[in-house]
């Protein structure tokens, strides 16, 4: 119905057309040559208009930049926000909102040149007050944001001019440039607002996008801001569709009245092969930057022990989870970083699915017996554990639910229990838990120091795992201490090969994001970085444009 | 003439598959002004003889004879017909007036809709109309009366209400079904005393029906006994003499009224009636013939008929 | 009649209190913890997350959390919520609309539809309708709600694809006219709206079947018809009003169920109402968002109750007058 | 009538059992057994209702789901009744004070939306089959309370029970020799009935994704799975609906025949 009415409208102007034939047979060989060329000119050369459909399951919390934390307010405030600086198609920093910065020797100071005539949506020049503005935002105790952190370990702010800002760090701390990808919020717009109730929906920013109106569980609506610095947009309105189920976000594309989804693996592998999808829309596929994991708590005594994770890791076929989970659609994870991260360590190979050696390092153990069930024991105890998920994750439930059969074939018994989100954080953080089956998103910055470090296993933090290497603690201090990114690269590499010795997590898969795009958007070029990075550089020819301004 | 006249009236109901014979063949006749008594123990198949003089029994297995109301055979009748002659030409009043009147409506909006009903009256009029009813049985301050329900009203009250109603469309049969059983005594003299009062100026026929005999002696011109579906003696002067013994037995009764169990043994289902006689295992007088033979109604005396193989000359 | 009901609305002032208080204890105690974040990121330090504690006073004992609520409540500030910071009775107000149109439209089409069906079998008891609406009835009582939804999703939307499966706007809803608006939510009521009332049009015929069934015996119906009115006229004033004085009493118990069934409802048709976000709210540990929706319920639970009991009052005379 | 219901309810029931004790035997396969290379296939000779996205067997799912839906109603009503007759009994016999107390304490809970008290209870208890159990227990004494106490009162004002008091015989001896094998009629209609809600709120609560754990086969978590690949996989949406639809309509049958039958025979 909904789809109808795009046709009929079309279908109206062509029967008007074909109605009179002769008259359009003439009409065309006027036209023919000269629109051949324009066409084929405009191909290649980018041209405004139209607008993006996008359709998403989650409906933003907030658009205030600092406090948002879920992905689908993260996708509206990327475009109407800049950070200091951004991550390019090959995942290095660059200058965004700063046209250049310095790091001092020590690593202590890192200076930002700011760039000027960068002007808000609202037509006031961006200056340094605006980022002091929001470094004070983060660090204000009454502020409810999350990523304080990175932010507590700045010793001194100045301002040295309008476009120059001084930064001085507690110690040299790498890690401090990726988290200056922090958008940067209008200070003249909030000086005065105590907590951001109107802003939080009604947001302004430097970005490519403009706000325009939120349209509480149903749509966003951004358009394209003309005096946007690195250059306007080419797609003039960007709409974003909030529809939380899945089956009726997928038959809305179908009927195309959205250009823009992500594809469950199903819907990637089964239903969009048909010839109407392949003439319409463009699938992609690339690794997305996250794993999923079974993080065991080293506290237990069955888990402390190196050759009891090892046994596990080779019992658990992840390709056989990766065909049932995700239908193939991702790759079988080796560490701590996924493959399209510069620290990711190619040599590090994954272990093969093996249930005899698998027995054996159980053996070696102590696990050697079986009781009448085929459970294995140790002296008296059964190997039997309950692993814990997250409810309303279908992923990870099925999962979870093949994990059992593996284990179940080497003799260990183990439990699922299905929480809900609230429930299992306190359950992890009182570590009342033997083991968990969870992912990561992860940041581009390796720095992986809150996760594998040692200090880092106090109750809200979230080396919940209670891993303790004293070779990777250093590596970790020494990557977050170096800014050079080849020495990085060399420290993270080491880091990665210890951790998968180690097996503190069985790393199982690094899934694939899917997204498919409409068929008349141009300009999109998947890198390591996926597709994201150069959304204002998408356009539309002007024949394809189904939305006039 | 007769106002009404019943022959082989059969009612019988299904209760999980097996036939329950209410009334089993009764035939009689009311004249014009006259009234009759029917009197019988609980169960005897009074109240359904009544019901069903104008079809008013509900979900009947069976519902055969005739009634011939002023030579109008009720039960060919069509429903659109009968609703004419019911309320307006043959009355009813229950037992127990307090659940017999609609408990959600005002005693007035009652008695106006069935005055609307019978006769093309606005509503003032009606209500008018009502009021004099009202007033006619004796209702003390109509006005206020007339707006109330009936759980304000005391039982006699209420009876009076009933009798108001069924006067109101002027019918010339009135079915009393035990008008007065659930009043206490004050009460049930006044009523009956109504009741008199307004059959002789309403010149109505009356069927009366109840388990007080005394009061059957008192207000009727003949009696009839029921006894398991049937009447088993019907006649002027009933009470000087009886000839049936169950009659006998009912008279001989202290206080007049028929008690529950009011003679030795128990009332025989109505499933399963005896064969011959059907008081036979009561019947002190019981030969082998009344257990084979059903007696049937015969005229003992001019306008006194019996079903009884060996009926007795009793006096009281 | 007045002081009957602000009796009866007295009395319920003891009874909220009651019910707040156990929900304060069972939410609070229950294991768990607010969870502001969707996914574990380790961007988030521990003193960013001490801080949140802090400033939501979840460190306090639960007595004094509660009686702190309790005072803003008198006021009617139900706090904001956890999730994204915006008032309860905000986000409460964007959602119970749906919910009530939803509720109130199928016990409309239950109302319709059960006096007829559970008058028309009353009069015949175990004739031939009688028995088929039975055997919908027990139907009705053993479908589970959310399988009819998938049925019908199954049947209507993707087999057939007339019907829309989710939510109750399209997502172009706001380019429609204003007819087409209307007609737009009319079609995306149309799938939950019939799930609601399947389910209740069941249970309600039976009891307008029954509580017929008992009225027609009654000694006043048949005086009626000994009065000459027509039977027509007999079922549907006489009988029928005396008839609906217990059901106002089960509409008024309904209103929990309502509520309950809602959850599920909302949530396999993707509607933004009152049951997901409490659902949501209850899975995320969103505390004042869970009073905030608990209050609601009861309120509208016990208002039911009220409005039944007036109803009753107002339909039957005896309790009237006494 | 009643008769009809009782067989077919029972009948329902029965095979139900038969099904739950000799799922092993029935199942062609290990309800467990995952295959990743089938999965989803559509009913065929080799999967008689096709498999589920793990590939496993839909057919003996459903056939395994039979034990926890069954186990689930019986011990629910169990816990509930037990309640309901322990508080019910106590506010009918005792009245005045407790009775009323005890009245007020259901009536805040039947205000509570059900569904509301137990999505907050799963959260309180760890999802294992015993405790939603439990849970469903918790939630749905109201009614039987009301029933019992309402029985009680009644039957209380009865002239035998009254003899008995003026024997001397103690309350908890009245109470359980005398009055409550006289409520036990009602008692059993309330449970086979709220057996079929014990399993539909078992059914929803899974459904919902916060019912029994897997592996454990339940109808409910079966549908939930079910709905989310429905344009793919009717029969992950069609089968195991009929399941619960049938095995609750049993209960109901079996209730609605015991209670016509009570009535026609008081």
């Amino acid at each position: 119905m909904r789809a109808d009415f795009w046709r009929k409208k079309r279908f109206v102007k062509l029967r008007g057309l074909v109605r009179r034939p002769l008259i359009f047979f003439i009409l065309s060989l006027f036209l023919l040559f000269p629109s051949f060329f324009l066409y084929a000119q405009e191909d290649n050369q980018p041209c405004y208009g139209d607008a993006i459909i996008v359709g998403s399951i989650g409906e933003p919390i907030t658009l205030v930049p600092i406090l948002a934390a879920d992905s689908a307010s993260q996708d509206i405030v990327g475009l109407v926000f800049n950070g200091l600086l951004k991550y390019d198609k090959d995942i290095n920093l660059v200058g965004d909102l700063a046209e250049d910065w310095e790091v001092s020797e020590d690593g202590l100071v890192i200076t930002f040149y700011l760039r000027k005539g960068v002007k808000w949506q609202d037509g006031v020049p961006f200056t340094a007050e605006d980022v002091l503005f929001t470094y004070k935002k983060l660090v204000d105790p009454h502020t409810k944001t999350p990523y304080s952190g990175d932010f507590e370990r700045i010793k001194k702010f100045e301002v040295i001019d309008d476009y120059t800002i001084k930064i001085t760090y507690k110690q040299p701390f790498s890690p401090a440039l990726a988290s200056w990808t922090m958008p940067i919020m209008p200070s003249h717009l909030l000086k005065n607002e105590e907590d951001f109730k109107h802003f939080a929906r009604h947001p302004v920013g430097t970005g490519p996008y403009r706000f325009i109106k939120w349209e509480t569980g149903s749509k966003i609506v951004l358009e394209a801001y003309d005096e946007y610095f690195q250059g306007r947009p080419y797609i003039d309105r960007y709409i974003y569709y909030i529809i939380p189920d899945q089956s009726t976000l997928f038959l809305e594309l179908k009927n195309r009245n959205l250009d823009y989804i992500s594809l469950t693996p199903l819907q990637y592998q089964r239903q969009t092969n048909t010839e109407f999808f392949k003439k319409n829309f463009r699938k992609y596929r690339y690794l997305s930057f996250g794993y999923t994991y079974i993080g065991w708590n080293l506290n237990n005594p069955k888990f402390k022990d190196k050759r009891v994770r090892q046994a596990i890791n080779y019992a658990i076929d992840k390709e056989e989870i990766i065909k049932g989970v995700l239908l193939g659609l991702g790759r079988v994870c080796t560490g701590p970083f996924v493959p399209n991260s510069w620290a990711y360590n190619p040599a590090v190979k994954p272990a093969e699915y093996n249930p005899e050696k698998a027995r054996q390092l159980l053996a070696l153990a102590g696990w050697k017996k079986k009781d009448k069930e085929g459970i294995l024991l140790k002296g008296n105890e059964r190997f039997e554990f309950t692993l814990l998920t997250n409810q309303g994750n279908v992923s990870r439930r099925k999962c979870a639910e093949i994990i059992q059969q593996k284990l179940r074939e080497i003799g260990i018994k183990m439990h699922i229990k299905i929480v809900e989100w609230g429930c299992l954080l306190d359950l992890i953080e009182r570590r009342e838990f033997e083991a968990v089956l969870l992912g990561w998103g992860l940041s581009r910055d390796p720095d992986c120091y809150d996760i594998f470090h040692s200090s880092k296993t106090g109750p809200r933090e979230f080396n919940f795992v209670s891993y303790k290497n004293k070779e990777v603690d250093r590596l970790l201090e020494e990557g977050r201490r170096v800014f050079s990114q080849s020495k990085r690269k060399e420290i993270y590499q080491k880091v990665h090969k210890l951790i998968y010795e180690d097996q503190p997590y069985t790393f199982l898969y690094v899934p694939d994001a899917l997204p498919i795009i409409d068929a008349r958007f141009r300009g999109i070029e998947p890198t390591i970085n996926g597709i994201g990075y150069n959304f204002i550089k998408w356009w539309v020819p002007k024949d394809k444009q189904r939305f006039k301004r | 003439m007769y106002i009404l006249e019943v022959k082989n009236l059969k009612v019988y109901f299904s209760q999980k598959g097996k036939v329950l014979k209410a009334v089993d063949g009764i035939s009689f006749f009311i004249r014009e002004g006259e009234s009759l008594g029917l009197a019988g123990e609980s169960g005897s198949g009074k109240t359904v003889t009544a019901l069903s003089l104008t079809r008013l029994v509900s979900h009947p297995y069976l519902l055969s004879g005739e009634v011939l109301f002023r030579g109008k055979n009720i039960f060919r009748l069509k429903s659109a017909d009968l609703r004419k002659i019911r309320g307006a030409e043959i009355a009813y009043i229950f037992q127990n007036p307090l659940s017999s009147l609609n408990p959600v409506f005002t005693v007035g909006n009652q008695m106006i809709e069935i005055i609307r009903l019978h006769h093309r009256k606005t509503k003032r009029e009606a209500e008018v109309y009502a009021l004099k009813m009202l007033e006619k049985v004796g209702i003390p301050d109509a006005y206020k009366n007339l707006r109330s329900y009936p759980h304000q009203l005391s039982g006699g009250m209420n009876q009076r209400v009933m009798i108001a109603m069924a006067l109101s469309c002027h019918p010339s049969l009135l079915i009393a079904d035990e008008p007065t059983t659930n009043l206490d005594a004050t009460t049930q003299v006044q009523i009956l005393q109504l009741i008199e009062r307004i059959k002789k100026e309403e010149r109505l026929s009356l069927l009366f029906i109840t388990h007080d005999l005394e009061i059957l002696r008192r207000f009727t011109n003949r009696v009839a006994i029921m006894y398991a579906g049937q009447i088993v003696e019907i006649g002027e002067n009933l009470f000087e003499k009886p000839f049936h013994p169950y009659t006998y037995a009912l008279l001989s009764a202290r206080s007049g009224i028929i008690p529950e169990q009011g003679l030795k043994g128990e009332a025989p289902s109505p499933f399963a009636f005896p064969a011959g006689c059907r008081f036979h295992p009561r019947c002190p007088f019981k030969r082998s013939i009344c257990e084979e033979k059903e007696p049937i109604l015969q005229e003992k005396k001019k306008g006194h008929f019996v079903a009884c193989h060996f009926p007795q000359t009793m006096v009281k | 009649m007045l002081s009957y009901f602000l009796k009866r609305l007295f009395s319920l002032v003891p009874l909220l209190l009651g019910i707040t208080f156990i929900s304060f204890l069972i939410i609070h105690l229950a294991p768990g913890k607010p969870s502001y974040l969707k996914e574990m990121n380790p961007r988030i330090s521990a003193e960013a997350q001490e801080r949140l504690i802090r400033l939501y006073q979840l460190d306090k004992p639960i007595l004094v959390q509660y009686i702190h609520w309790l005072k803003r409540v008198i006021k009617l500030d139900f706090g904001n919520s956890f999730a994204d910071g915006r008032k309860v009775i905000v986000r409460i107000r964007e959602r119970l609309p749906i919910t009530l149109l939803i509720n109130a439209l199928s016990l409309f089409f239950i109302l319709l539809f059960a006096f007829p069906v559970g008058i028309i079998s009353s009069l015949k008891p175990n004739g031939v309708f009688d028995k088929c609406t039975t055997l919908f009835v027990f139907i009705g009582f053993s479908l589970p709600s959310f399988y009819l939804a998938l049925l019908l999703m199954l049947l209507f939307g993707i087999k057939l694809g007339c019907l829309p499966i989710s939510g109750i706007v399209s997502f172009n809803h706001s380019q429609l006219s204003s007819g087409e608006r209307i007609l737009d939510i009319a079609k995306h009521l149309i799938l939950p709206v019939s799930v609601a009332t399947f389910g209740g049009l069941a249970g309600f015929s039976r009891y307008v079947r029954a509580n017929m069934i008992e009225v027609l015996k009654q000694d006043y119906i048949r005086t009626a018809y000994a009065q000459g009115i027509g039977r027509g006229r007999i079922v549907c004033k006489f009988a029928l009003k005396n008839a609906l004085l217990p059901l106002i009493t089960i509409l008024g118990l309904s209103v929990p169920g309502l509520l309950g069934g809602s959850v599920i409802l909302e949530s396999v048709f993707a509607i933004p109402g009152m049951g997901r976000l409490l659902y949501e709210a209850t899975l995320s540990r969103d505390y004042p968002l869970i009073m905030g929706g608990v209050v609601i319920g009861a309120v509208l639970t016990l208002l039911g109750n009220l409005i039944a009991d007036l109803c009753y009052a107002w339909a039957d005379p005896r309790i009237r007058y006494q | 009538m009643s008769r009809r219901f009782i067989l077919s309810g029972s009948l329902i029931i029965g095979i139900l059992i038969i099904l739950a004790l000799f799922a092993p035997l029935l199942s062609p396969y290990d309800p467990n057994k995952i295959d990743v290379e089938n999965i989803l296939s559509p009913p065929s000779k080799a999967h008689i209702l096709g498999t589920d996205s793990l590939g496993r067997d839909l057919l003996s799912r459903i056939l395994y789901g039979t034990r926890v839906s069954l186990k689930v109603g019986v011990v629910a009503v169990g816990i509930a009744l037990l309640i309901g007759v322990a508080i019910g009994a106590l506010a009918g016999y005792c009245s005045g004070r407790i009775d009323a107390l005890l009245m007020r304490f259901v009536d805040i809970m039947l205000c509570f939306p059900t569904f509301f008290l137990l999505l907050s209870m799963v959260a309180f208890l760890r999802p294992t089959v015993f405790n939603i159990m439990l849970i469903i227990g918790l939630t749905s004494w109201m009614g039987v309370a009301r029933i019992v106490r309402a029985e009680v009162l009644s039957i209380k004002e009865r002239e035998f029970i009254r003899y008995i008091k003026a024997m001397g015989a103690g309350d908890m001896r009245i109470v359980s020799k005398h009055i409550l094998p006289n409520v036990l009629p009602s008692i059993l209609v309330v449970g086979i009935l709220r057996m079929g809600g014990a399993i539909l709120t078992e059914s929803a609560l899974s459904f919902l994704g916060l019912g029994v754990q897997p592996p454990i086969p339940s109808w409910g978590s079966i549908l939930m799975e079910g709905k989310s690949v429905m344009d793919i996989a009717w029969w992950m949406s069609v089968f195991p609906g009929i399941a619960i639809l049938l095995t609750v309509l049993g209960y109901n049958l079996l209730a609605e025949g015991i209670r016509t039958l009570a009535i026609s025979r008081s």
